[in-house]
């Protein structure tokens, strides 16, 4: 009898399907589930695994395109499938409430926090406006919110991200739910802030006993948060356990293959013992418009290695790529290409300036023309700038998409639709690599990847530079990524260098107080990690 | 009883037209190699009517003189004869055959809008575009020019330019494009701004392609989807402005048949209860909605949104 | 809240500028006309001597830039000049008949922007619906239909013998409101159905646009009903394109309907700036283009400020 | 009341030919509703005309538009008046008499007639508004037909005008539009900005382009004159926006059909269709200085080639007359109806063109729809029929606007039209005598220019009727205008308006006097 009372949410063998091209193919494949209250279950896979599609249903909602094909889903006592859409809809931001990934994308643009707090609340006819208002502030105190009191009144651009997330939070424990579907929720943010707000998720989910499914495909974060964890692949279950568990004992293989994930480092290099960088920044200065966001940065880039620039969003590391390539001029200082000055305009650099440094984006998608194929795509710098044309341009690409491990005759004549997040990655590199340049800048090229695929692209990365002694500029907020393939490391906060030197010494105390707050907030696969640091800093501050 | 009536013929042609759009959709999938079939396959049946629709208006337009029983301007008859089986439709004001015009009229409204509505489009986006990407004192001074010229009301500013130029069928295409184009050029210009600020924008430039180049591979491209839907409807104002140039006696000149100064001339029949002039506006405004459900089934399938 | 008040100057300093420019083409291009009012207003009736000495009598002998340098000069002291037909001020010309044309693109604006905004939601709501469709393919139908033809079909339906509204809406110059109102309803009517279909579809367009956003799935995982996401959440987001698009068919409304004008006998402004083109009426021509150019840059200006209102990232900085 | 459209066809013809036989100002009452005998007082008459704009202006110099022609005999007073019989009448002039040479012509001036101001009319009056027009550099409409008078003066209630040659037309010439009776002011001077008048309505206001309200005139000298009480005038530029009016009795009368559609509106309930064949007539000038039209056969040839029948049916609806290539109407005083009618004859053609030498004939002929309504239409229609006789004419069209200035009397074949004049010497005086400004076809011929000048001051009926009968003749066969057709004035108006039996053909409208001469049944 209790055990069933207990029980607040359960699926059985929940299939759901997905249209693409006027066919429907399933994406969820049979998930058996049951959550009690209380607990909170970490739903953990790589893109793809049908992680978000399975939390929506548990609201019984599926996304325009996607529908429920089979299984039962009850909540509380309720069959979600058989009840009416009005039934259901009580239920949202009701009894189940949903925190998204983007706390920036999912609040309404055009209305306050607070209207937006007090909507469902008012919709849903469990409190009146002004108690609605009055619950907010004191959910944003517990949120540990600055300022409770008039945060509410600020609309969304107003408030950052980490801000914005607590805020969401708050919004979705508004009716006191019995349920939250956590989507991820800390992905999008800095380290730095990614701390504050697990911590405020936790306490509140605390606080008020509610049962939660945390989505991420982050292990060390679901590892603080989760009583149990669920392991997803391509819309199977692969295993469940809980958190410990998992953590310590993994059965299946893929799980193990996750687990090891972080292992990848590069061999350390020797210190470069002079000799001429390939690019070097001196004391560069840059503004936009009348305001400086680079203050005297100088660092050196040779030859076979790898600089990591590191530093939170804000921080300049972007900028100072765009003085760089010369897509913004600096105000003061130079950049020195093989000892020699670059022109500080883009447009006035030669041919053969340009083909020598290359870029490659964070966001695949928007760096790949969506509309040419990748023939087009990788073929036109080796075209442009070493004059290669027909069979020889033909062969070139083929060799190219060997080199980054494609095979050339499934996907030279795709589009990038067609591809998927790791492979238009790939074919980003190739790109950058069609032009033979010495000097490549990787913008946060990992960071929209799953781990997975994300420690095959640094491998690839690592091998290339071997192979064509590349010089590598590797901007990223993320410190894994750092330690997998940094030769030498530039801390970056405001626009300013506030420590650079080899990956060794960086990795080592005593530090500068911002590399020693980053290096800490980089979770750890430790259930009591969380719980470690945060008393640390309280202790301490 | 009438009201009856009249909602049977409306579900009736609605049926029917649905029906045509599902048998075309059929042939269209058997006919069609494998990429193309997939494409019809998704096609809804609104837009497989607009596209059977453009594609007999086409027919009409090329073969004109094999399928009129009459010429375009020869008088075979007394004025206003009514239907009968000779002439099927019957007679025009001066006497002429009224479904020889009407086919003679595809030709030239048809050509003449298409005409008109691409000169707008390959004017107006190419220089918006130009202005997006080039930016700085080209844009202010497209955009400036843009600005006065919107501000003169465009049916004045025609009629101005069309007395000065003179109303030959040339001048009418060239003056309504100069005209369009301005409204197609602020579309471009704000389509373009959201796409040169793309990292493979970004990366073309640093690469160091040349403008033109940037325009028609990495940005018109991209483009294309509201630059179609705007299409759709600057075609349709053409036809409108050119008629409304007819009515006020500068569109296109007699005795070629065209359907906007069909419509004028007998448009006074229409006091009097009869369906005459309904015959070239209907043809007008069928062509419209054909070419509109199109448009709208391709920015549908642009726009990603399934449902 | 400054920086909409500096937006705001500066959009004016470049609508006077965009006003000065009109008026130089407008100039320029009545110059390129052939024959001059003198020639004009005395047509076929004139002899050559007549037309001398009109053109002497009205100063039309003077070079070309001359004349202009007058009329600006006059101008940047609130004159307008007098028509060189009748003599009267232009002013006073366009005084009256820009009230007319204000009424009636107020009246018409009054039923089409509601009509198409309800339209338009009601659409994006049931989109693809028999509803969706048929709105869509009725508003495409009553757009291509030329403008004086959806004009005689409603005289024939609505007015005609023992009809329920006039078919002329030449009214008494001391016609009283409801006059007005019974009056101009055919051709409020008429422009309702030619602006109504643009404005709609794009109200459905902005709309739907939105409804991939994650705010909007937000919004229907708090258990909203979709017309309260509609109206209330996607709306709001949506609103600039749709003022944009109003005021280029208030815009329309105000300077485009001379044919609507014509085929109602309604004394506006349309049919003044085509009989003074034709007449060569200069000072009238200049008049009327300014009032047109000034009301589209108005127009925009106001577009312009309501969309930055309406977007609570341009009002409230961080 | 309706009737099948054939029928109508029938009565139409069959009236036509009768108003040319007759050859007298013709009215077409619809299927022979009878007139009402006794006239009644009372109501506001609308009415609708379709021509005139917001550049017309109060000057009676300027007018030139129906618009202003109707306002014009609504409000004013003229010394002469042209009566629905075509015939003079005296009107502010009592009575008239001329010297022997037709030079010096006297007016009285009728008395105890009153401005609508109150003013009362004196031979200074008429002094100052036919100066009004008078004097070098008068940019006056009218300037040219008062050109003449070498002195005006009055002495009371007598005017003396003195010319500077013989005119036996001259009081037809004080009928004219443009000289209305106007109050002097006290420098001897007209105020051409009044609204003022003696005519039988006063008017309240006017904005032009749109409208003008009147009411009577309760001082008006003609007795029991005008009927109506009111007037309200109002302009619909737009052909079915005027039959639209006139149906859905928005107004009760108006000035002008649309002929393409004049047989339904017939058919309409409760409304008449007025036709009349007056002056108005279309042309098509030819340069007869330029080859090949210098060559009086190829004139000729153009001459013949042109299918008037087909011409009036189908441009005119059947509403007008085939014309004979010279501009005096059927209904005038010395209409020459002996002379043979010219028709399409292919034959005649092929004699003169031997006649010129030519073997063929291709000439351009230059026109635009301002020309005439339906001039490109006609035009086409010349084309094919001129082809059947081996003639080629390339029809080019020209735009409306700019027409009068840059084509008409500048390019060699052109289109056309005139309002025609009250008298045979006015008309050929204005447009065929050598030299005058408005010579569209630049023609000049000896024996008609003398005839002009003899006929001019000749008091003597038969002489004059033979001498115009000759110069009629000259022009069409010798003359440079082939002239197609005359086009009746088509209006329209309600079963509740009533008008005399007989409805003049000067001008439309009655003669511009509908709001004196109709009552409302």
């Amino acid at each position: 009898m209790t055990e069933t009372r207990d029980v607040l949410l359960t699926m059985k063998g929940l299939r759901i399907e997905g249209r693409a091209d006027e066919t429907w193919t399933e994406i969820v494949k049979g998930i058996d589930l049951t959550l009690h209250k209380g607990e909170v279950l970490g739903l953990i896979g790589e893109s793809g695994a049908g992680k978000s599609t399975i939390g929506l249903a548990a609201m019984g909602f599926a996304r325009d395109g996607c529908r429920i094909s089979g299984g039962e889903i009850t909540f509380d006592g309720i069959d979600l499938r058989a009840a009416s859409e009005e039934d259901r809809r009580h239920l949202r931001g009701h009894r189940i409430a949903y925190v998204a990934q983007s706390a920036a994308a999912s609040f309404n643009p055009a209305h306050r926090l607070i209207d937006q707090y007090a909507e469902a609340p008012v919709r849903h006819q469990v409190m009146s406006r002004a108690e609605a208002e009055r619950d907010a502030v004191d959910l944003y105190r517990r949120m540990q919110l600055p300022n409770p009191d008039e945060i509410g009144f600020r609309y969304p651009h107003q408030v950052s991200g980490g801000q914005l997330q607590r805020a969401m939070t708050a919004m979705a424990m508004a009716c006191r739910p019995d349920l939250i579907i956590f989507d991820e929720p800390t992905t999008a943010l800095d380290v730095t802030t990614q701390i504050e707000v697990l911590a405020a998720i936790r306490d509140i989910v605390d606080q008020f006993d509610t049962a939660a499914i945390y989505i991420t495909h982050d292990l060390a974060v679901v590892a603080q948060m989760a009583d149990r964890i669920k392991v997803l692949l391509k819309g199977e279950e692969v295993e469940e356990a809980d958190t410990r568990t998992m953590l310590t004992a993994p059965r299946e293989a893929y799980t193990k293959s996750l687990w090891a994930v972080r292992s990848f480092a590069r061999p350390e290099q020797a210190p470069v013992g002079g000799g001429t960088p390939v690019v070097s920044v001196r004391t560069v200065t840059a503004a936009y418009g009348s305001v400086d966001v680079l203050h005297d940065v100088s660092f050196d880039v040779h030859a076979r290695r790898t600089v990591a620039v590191v530093g939170e969003s804000g921080s300049g590391k972007s900028t100072t790529a765009r003085v760089i390539t010369g897509l913004l001029p600096p105000r003061r200082g130079e950049i020195l290409f093989n000892g020699t000055a670059l022109p500080p305009d883009y447009r006035k650099r030669s041919r053969d300036q340009l083909r020598q440094a290359q870029m490659i984006y964070q966001m695949a998608d928007t760096a790949l023309n969506p509309k040419l194929r990748i023939r087009d795509l990788i073929g036109r710098p080796a075209q442009m700038y070493l004059g290669l044309q027909g069979k020889r341009l033909d062969t070139r690409i083929r060799e190219l998409l060997s080199l980054i491990e494609l095979e050339p005759d499934d996907y030279i004549d795709r589009l990038p639709s067609e591809l998927s997040g790791g492979q238009k990655q790939r074919i980003g590199i190739a790109r950058a690599l069609a032009a033979e340049p010495q000097f490549i800048i990787c913008d946060e090229v990992t960071s929209a990847l799953d781990q997975l695929v994300a420690e095959g692209i640094l491998k690839l990365l690592d091998k290339l530079q071997g192979e064509f002694d590349l010089a590598y500029m590797f901007i990223t907020h993320d410190l894994a990524t750092v330690r997998a393939i940094a030769d030498e490391v530039v801390v970056m906060k405001d626009g300013r260098v506030v420590e650079q030197g080899p990956k060794t010494q960086m990795f080592r105390p005593p530090h500068d107080p911002y590399t020693e707050l980053l290096l800490s907030s980089v979770p750890e696969m430790d259930p009591d990690w969380l719980t470690g640091v945060l008393g640390k800093r309280r202790a301490s501050g | 009883m009438g009201f009856l009536t009249g909602l049977f013929w409306l579900f009736a042609t609605i049926a029917a037209a649905l029906a045509a759009g599902w048998l075309f959709r059929a042939a269209a999938i058997a006919a069609s190699p494998q990429g193309l079939a997939r494409e019809f396959r998704t096609m809804p049946l609104t837009a497989s009517f607009g596209l059977l629709m453009i594609l007999i208006y086409i027919l009409v337009a090329i073969f004109a003189p094999a399928l009129a029983p009459f010429s375009e301007t020869e008088i075979v008859g007394r004025e206003y004869m009514p239907w009968d089986a000779v002439h099927l439709l019957g007679t025009d004001n001066l006497g002429r055959d009224m479904l020889s015009r009407l086919i003679y009229g595809a030709r030239n409204t048809v050509g003449i809008a298409f005409a008109t509505t691409a000169l707008a489009f390959v004017a107006g986006s190419v220089l918006g575009l130009l202005a997006a990407v080039v930016g700085g004192w080209l844009d202010q001074l497209l955009s400036r020019a843009v600005d006065v010229l919107m501000a003169i009301p465009a049916l004045i500013f025609a009629l101005l330019l069309l007395t000065i130029v003179g109303t030959s069928i040339l001048n009418m295409i060239l003056v309504i494009a100069l005209i369009d184009s301005t409204r197609v050029y602020r579309l471009a210009r704000a389509v373009a701004m959201n796409i040169v600020v793309m990292d493979y924008v970004e990366a073309a430039k640093l690469r160091g392609e040349g403008t033109w180049r940037l325009i028609t591979r990495e940005i018109l491209p991209n483009a294309m989807a509201p630059l179609v839907a705007e299409f759709g409807l600057r075609f349709c104002f053409v036809f409108l402005t050119i008629s409304a140039l007819s009515f006020l006696g500068l569109g296109i000149q007699p005795p070629t048949a065209d359907w906007g100064s069909m419509v004028r001339d007998n448009a006074t029949l229409i006091s009097f209860g009869d369906i005459t002039p309904l015959l070239p506006a209907g043809a007008i405004a069928l062509l419209t909605v054909s070419v509109n459900f199109v448009v709208d089934w391709q920015l549908h399938r642009a726009s990603g949104l399934k449902e | 809240m400054s920086h909409i008040w500096t937006m705001i100057a500066k959009r004016l300093a470049l609508g006077v500028v965009t006003l000065f420019v009109v008026s130089l083409i407008i100039f320029l291009g009545t110059e390129l006309l052939p024959g001059d009012f003198a020639q004009e207003i005395l047509g076929q009736a004139a002899t050559p001597e007549t037309v001398a000495a009109l053109r002497e009598q009205l100063g039309l002998n003077d070079p070309m830039h001359v004349r202009y340098a007058n009329w600006l000069g006059d101008i940047l002291q609130g004159d307008l000049g007098e028509s060189l037909a009748n003599g009267q001020s232009v002013s006073d010309l366009i005084g009256r008949r820009l009230g007319n044309t204000l009424a009636l693109a107020g009246y018409a604006a009054a039923i089409a922007v509601p009509l198409s905004l309800m339209l338009g939601i009601l659409a994006a709501l049931f989109r693809n619906s028999v509803f969706d469709r048929a709105a869509n393919a009725s508003a495409l139908t009553s757009i291509s239909f030329p403008e004086f033809f959806v004009a005689y079909i409603l005289i024939f339906f609505l007015a005609g013998a023992g009809g329920m509204f006039p078919s002329m809406s030449n009214f008494r110059p001391d016609a009283d409101f409801a006059d007005f109102l019974y009056r101009a309803f055919l051709p409020a009517l008429t422009l309702t159905l030619v602006v109504t279909a643009h404005m709609m579809r794009m109200t459905r367009a902005a709309i739907i646009n939105l409804l991939a956003s994650p705010y909007i799935e937000m919004a229907r995982l708090k258990g909203m009903s979709p017309m309260r996401i509609i109206v209330r959440h996607a709306l709001p987001n949506a609103l600039a394109p749709i003022i944009n698009v109003i005021a280029l068919n208030l815009a329309y409304l105000i300077t485009g309907v001379v044919v609507v004008e014509v085929v109602f006998v309604y004394p506006g402004l349309g049919q003044l700036m085509v009989d003074s083109v034709a007449a060569r009426d200069m000072p009238v021509v200049q008049g009327v283009a300014l009032v047109f150019a000034a009301a589209y840059v108005l127009l925009n200006l106001t577009a312009d400020v309501l969309a930055t209102l309406s977007n609570p990232r341009l009002v409230h900085r961080r | 009341m309706k009737r099948p459209y054939g029928h109508m066809n029938v009565r139409r013809r069959t009236v036509l030919k009768g108003t040319a036989a007759l050859g007298a100002a013709a009215l077409v009452t619809p299927w022979g509703t009878p007139l009402r005998a006794q006239p009644t007082q009372g109501g506001t008459l609308r009415v609708a005309i379709s021509t005139g704009g917001t550049t017309d202006s109060l000057d009676p110099g300027s007018w030139d538009s129906e618009f202003m022609n109707f306002q014009a005999h609504t409000r004013n007073g003229y010394l002469t008046e042209i009566g629905a019989d075509g015939s003079l009448v005296p009107e502010l002039a009592e009575s008239w008499e001329a010297s022997a040479d037709a030079s010096v012509w006297t007016f009285r001036i009728r008395e105890g007639v009153q401005f609508h101001s109150g003013h009362v009319l004196t031979g200074e009056d008429v002094v100052a508004s036919i100066n009004h027009h008078r004097g070098a550099d008068n940019t006056s409409a009218a300037a040219p037909i008062v050109a003449d008078i070498a002195d005006i003066t009055a002495d009371g209630m007598t005017v003396t005008v003195t010319l500077s040659a013989g005119n036996a037309d001259f009081p037809f010439v004080m009928s004219d539009y443009h000289l209305p009776i106007l109050p002097a002011q006290a420098d001897g001077t007209i105020d051409p900005a009044t609204t003022d008048g003696c005519g039988p309505f006063v008017m309240n206001n006017i904005e032009f382009g749109v409208r003008a309200d009147y009411t009577r005139h309760d001082g008006y000298w003609k007795p029991g004159l005008p009927y109506f009480d009111a007037v309200e005038q109002v302009l619909i530029f737009d052909n079915a926006a005027r039959q639209n009016a006139l149906i859905s009795g928005e107004v009760d009368y108006i000035d002008s059909a649309d002929l393409n559609t004049v047989h339904l509106l017939e058919r309409a309930p409760g409304i008449n269709v007025l036709s009349i064949t007056g002056t108005q007539h279309y042309g098509l000038p030819m340069d007869t200085r330029a080859a090949p039209f210098s060559d009086v056969n190829v004139r000729q040839a153009l001459k013949y080639a042109i299918n008037r029948e087909q011409l009036v049916d189908t441009i005119l609806n059947g509403y007008g007359s085939v014309g004979n290539d010279h501009p005096i109407g059927p209904g005038q005083r010395y209409f020459n109806a002996e002379l043979e009618q010219k028709t399409f004859d292919p034959d005649r053609v092929a004699f003169h063109l031997r006649e010129a030498g030519l073997s063929e004939l291709t000439v351009d002929l230059n026109i635009a729809d301002a020309a005439f309504a339906g001039a490109v239409d006609a035009a086409v229609l010349y084309a094919e029929s001129a082809a059947a006789a081996g003639v080629t004419i390339n029809v080019v069209r020209e735009p409306n606007d700019g027409y009068w200035s840059n084509v008409w009397m500048q390019k060699p074949f052109v289109g056309t039209y005139w309002g025609g004049r009250p008298t045979e010497d006015w008309m050929f005086a204005t447009a065929y005598a050598e030299g005058v400004p408005w010579n569209e076809s630049y023609w000049s011929n000896e024996r008609f220019n003398a005839l002009l000048v003899s006929a001019r001051s000749e008091l003597d009926e038969d002489i004059r009727r033979e001498q115009y009968f000759e110069m009629q003749e000259i022009v069409a066969n010798e003359g440079g205008t082939i002239i197609p057709m005359f086009a009746a004035y088509v209006g329209a108006y309600s079963d509740a308006l009533a008008h005399p039996e007989q409805v003049a053909s000067n001008w439309r409208n009655d003669g511009h006097r509908i709001g004196e001469r109709w009552w409302f049944a």
